[in-house]
């Protein structure tokens, strides 16, 4: 069986090329694997495209991917935010590209993406600006937008545990788009705080099976965003 | 301008609200205002609530010593699960969402149309904004009900003929809920349901940058 | 809370009417809800048109539901089997229309419908006769075949477990279709064989939350279709 | 025709086939004769197996007194599960097909052309067929082999130049695997690998209804 295990976070994030497309899971603090974005920072990867729900929460995990540079595009859902205020300098700055996706689409793109699909109609964004510039199919008389798959080089995703074969669970509301984005790159690595045997995750409750992991590196502590309140 | 001691509060809108939700109901409350409904539902009321980042049947935030800071909700407060409550992903989140499976979504807003066009979630003068869910929620529920101040803090009305600012979702807003009012969208009108205590329906037409059928309008019964 | 629990075979299952469109979970034995599908046989309720991966096993659920002439139209992806002979006496007999869709498509197309969208680019079936009358879109130099959403007036589906609220979980690999079918209908009916208290599920193994659930019967024990094989 | 007794039999094609996957690969095995392969497959090599019918990693049937009823094949018949495999629903077992997660698909087929275009879902003289998840698999396996007889048992070819049974999916087959030999499907011809013993390279041309590239091909060792 191939060890999936990496044995160092250098090892862990070394695909993560400059200029590359990279997933990053996490809906606020939760599920942001903040442990595999400090080893990006600390390789000094430049030029990266981010596809991430929000645009960082004080200092860490991606708002420091982008404070030391690493970030020339981002592509999410809700950029203004208090806590977001090193992505708000750097885009006043013009220092980095922003897209807006509605979360819906976003999610949904990733998945079109994983799961070998062209394209998909929604409702979700028709006659707003951020139709703007896309193909409109009409389906019973109704209008859809033509949304299309987006792809990571790389997903960093961030989960509970993993068993031995790369078999995932998450932890309450930090699941939300890791399972989507684990499908979505050409290579997925994973941060859990502990791998356990392979025996030891129900195969009905596991979340993320084992062939969309490509590797997960074990923390040995399970964190939650340093920027998570408590209010 | 009317005297702001009439205005309905936060809470009080809140309480209108959340007087129009049923039981039984599944309802997405938006970020900001909506989140005060919870504490107004009856007790015996089973309304499930959803949050766009993967849960479904969010409670009340947690007591003082059971924070989990892995379960928050879509404005990133810590929040609990009720019994029979469940996670999933955001492709089952938004499936919910935009599949029709919400009654409702209780939504702040900039401006509301005549139409039921909503913007919420970019000002004009802004290079950008923030969706979030905001466009499949309102896009998807079965309902979608508006709570807002009834005009900008320099006054302008937010409800209006038509809307100036970027569209969130055309024609979805049915119930509009103000500091003022209750406002019924009609296919063809505004229809003035109920109006704050101390307010007539002529102040609120007067307030309104669109016509208001005032005819049947009666005066909203706070409880607090 | 709403009580979503069927008091009789007869309660739940007379919400489907004749000329309905009915989904029905299963592969092979696993995951049909036979008892239900024996309570609509009961109804003599006609014009069906059904949507199942397979076209019944030996002369018990699908098989005897199409053998009772309930059923005008089927939807599957596997008719041709020598266990479902039933059908194939009847389409013959030029009683029964047929529509094959692959199987990929077939789940999408209904996880399409419960989803909200409006369709889908699939590359599946591409130069095949299945695609024809359908519309081809190139994206990025490559055809896929547009489908449409496919939506139930009723799902009829099977799991192991349901708690008061309504989440289920399923068992092994009857879960297939039944998960999807739940999301894409206006009604959802569940056949299970226990139900257990609100706090019984862990909330991280739920695999079909409760909003999807309309109503569930609960039959006491947990039975295999009557057609599966040792073998 | 070729004399019989110098055919490979089912299982020693499986053995073939089994030669050729690849330690650490996701492997989808169609009904009927590709399910002899796993008995084949060296046993310090991790092969799992995927089932469209939503199991990731299929294991060999159960010991007696072991059995699932819900637990099967895409062939229906009864199956275990390996340590670390897992249960998916519909959707997501056809995710893992389509969108490039298996690292081959070996299918039965009617006819292979010499471009790759696999038949394997109605014979031309039938009203109706079968395509389970053949389509979608064919479509998005990142190698599509085929395990097949030569001939039918008509004597005629199942590998022709050009197709003339209902298409599976268009270009799609790299290998194929028969009771005669086994064949490469590169872009512009069709190579022969190897033959059975007791055949030559003439006699597989002469079975065959395309041209084939026979200057290197070899004679399968067989262990069996």
């Amino acid at each position: 069986m191939k060890n999936k295990r990496a044995q160092s976070l250098e090892d862990a994030v070394k695909i993560v090329k400059d200029g590359a497309t990279v997933l990053i899971g996490g809906f606020g603090p939760p599920g942001v694997p903040e442990i595999l974005i400090d080893g990006i920072c600390d390789n000094k990867i430049k030029n990266l495209t981010i596809v991430t729900n929000n645009a960082g929460t004080d200092r860490s995990g991606v708002a420091r991917l982008m404070d030391e540079g690493c970030v020339s595009k981002l592509i999410c859902t809700f950029p203004w935010a208090k806590e977001s205020f090193v992505f708000k300098e750097l885009y006043d700055a013009g220092k980095l590209q922003l897209e807006i996706v509605p979360q819906g689409t976003l999610a949904e793109r990733m998945r079109t993406a994983g799961a070998g699909l062209g394209g998909f109609l929604t409702p979700t964004a028709v006659g707003t600006d951020l139709a703007e510039g896309k193909q409109i199919h009409k389906v019973n008389g109704t209008d859809y937008i033509l949304e299309l798959p987006l792809r990571g080089d790389v997903a960093l995703i961030k989960a509970l545990k993993a068993d031995k074969r790369g078999n995932l669970i998450y932890n309450k509301s930090a699941r939300n788009f890791n399972p989507i984005m684990a499908m979505a790159a050409d290579q997925t690595i994973v941060e859990v705080s502990e791998e356990v045997e392979i025996d030891e995750l129900d195969p009905e409750v596991i979340i993320t099976p084992s062939v969309f992991v490509d590797s997960y590196f074990v923390t040995g502590h399970y964190e939650v965003g340093k920027g998570s309140k408590q209010t | 301008m009317t005297d702001r001691k009439y205005l309905l509060t936060r809470e009080q809108i809140a309480a209108c609200v959340a007087k129009d939700l049923e039981d039984g109901w599944l309802v997405n409350l938006g970020i900001g205002m909506p989140t005060l409904i919870p504490s107004y539902i009856p007790s015996d009321y089973d309304i499930m609530f959803h949050s766009e980042n993967g849960v479904v049947g969010m409670g009340p935030p947690p007591l003082p010593g059971e924070e989990e800071l892995d379960l928050i909700s879509a404005g990133k407060g810590l929040v609990t699960l009720i019994p029979g409550g469940a996670y999933v992903n955001h492709i089952d989140s938004f499936a919910i969402a935009r599949g029709g499976r919400l009654d409702c979504a209780v939504l702040g807003a900039f401006q509301v149309a005549a139409n039921g066009d909503l913007c919420n979630w970019r000002l004009p003068q802004q290079k950008s904004g923030s969706v979030g869910g905001a466009m499949d929620i309102a896009a998807g529920a079965k309902r979608v009900y508006v709570m807002m101040t009834h005009t900008t803090r320099e006054g302008d009305s937010k409800i209006i003929s038509e809307r100036t600012y970027p569209l969130t979702a055309g024609g979805v807003v049915s119930k509009v809920y103000t500091d003022m009012a209750i406002i019924s969208v009609e296919a063809n009108e505004l229809i003035l349901e109920a109006v704050a205590p101390g307010i007539t329906p002529e102040d609120v037409q007067s307030a309104t940058g669109a016509h208001l059928n005032i005819e049947n309008s009666q005066e909203i019964k706070l409880n607090l």
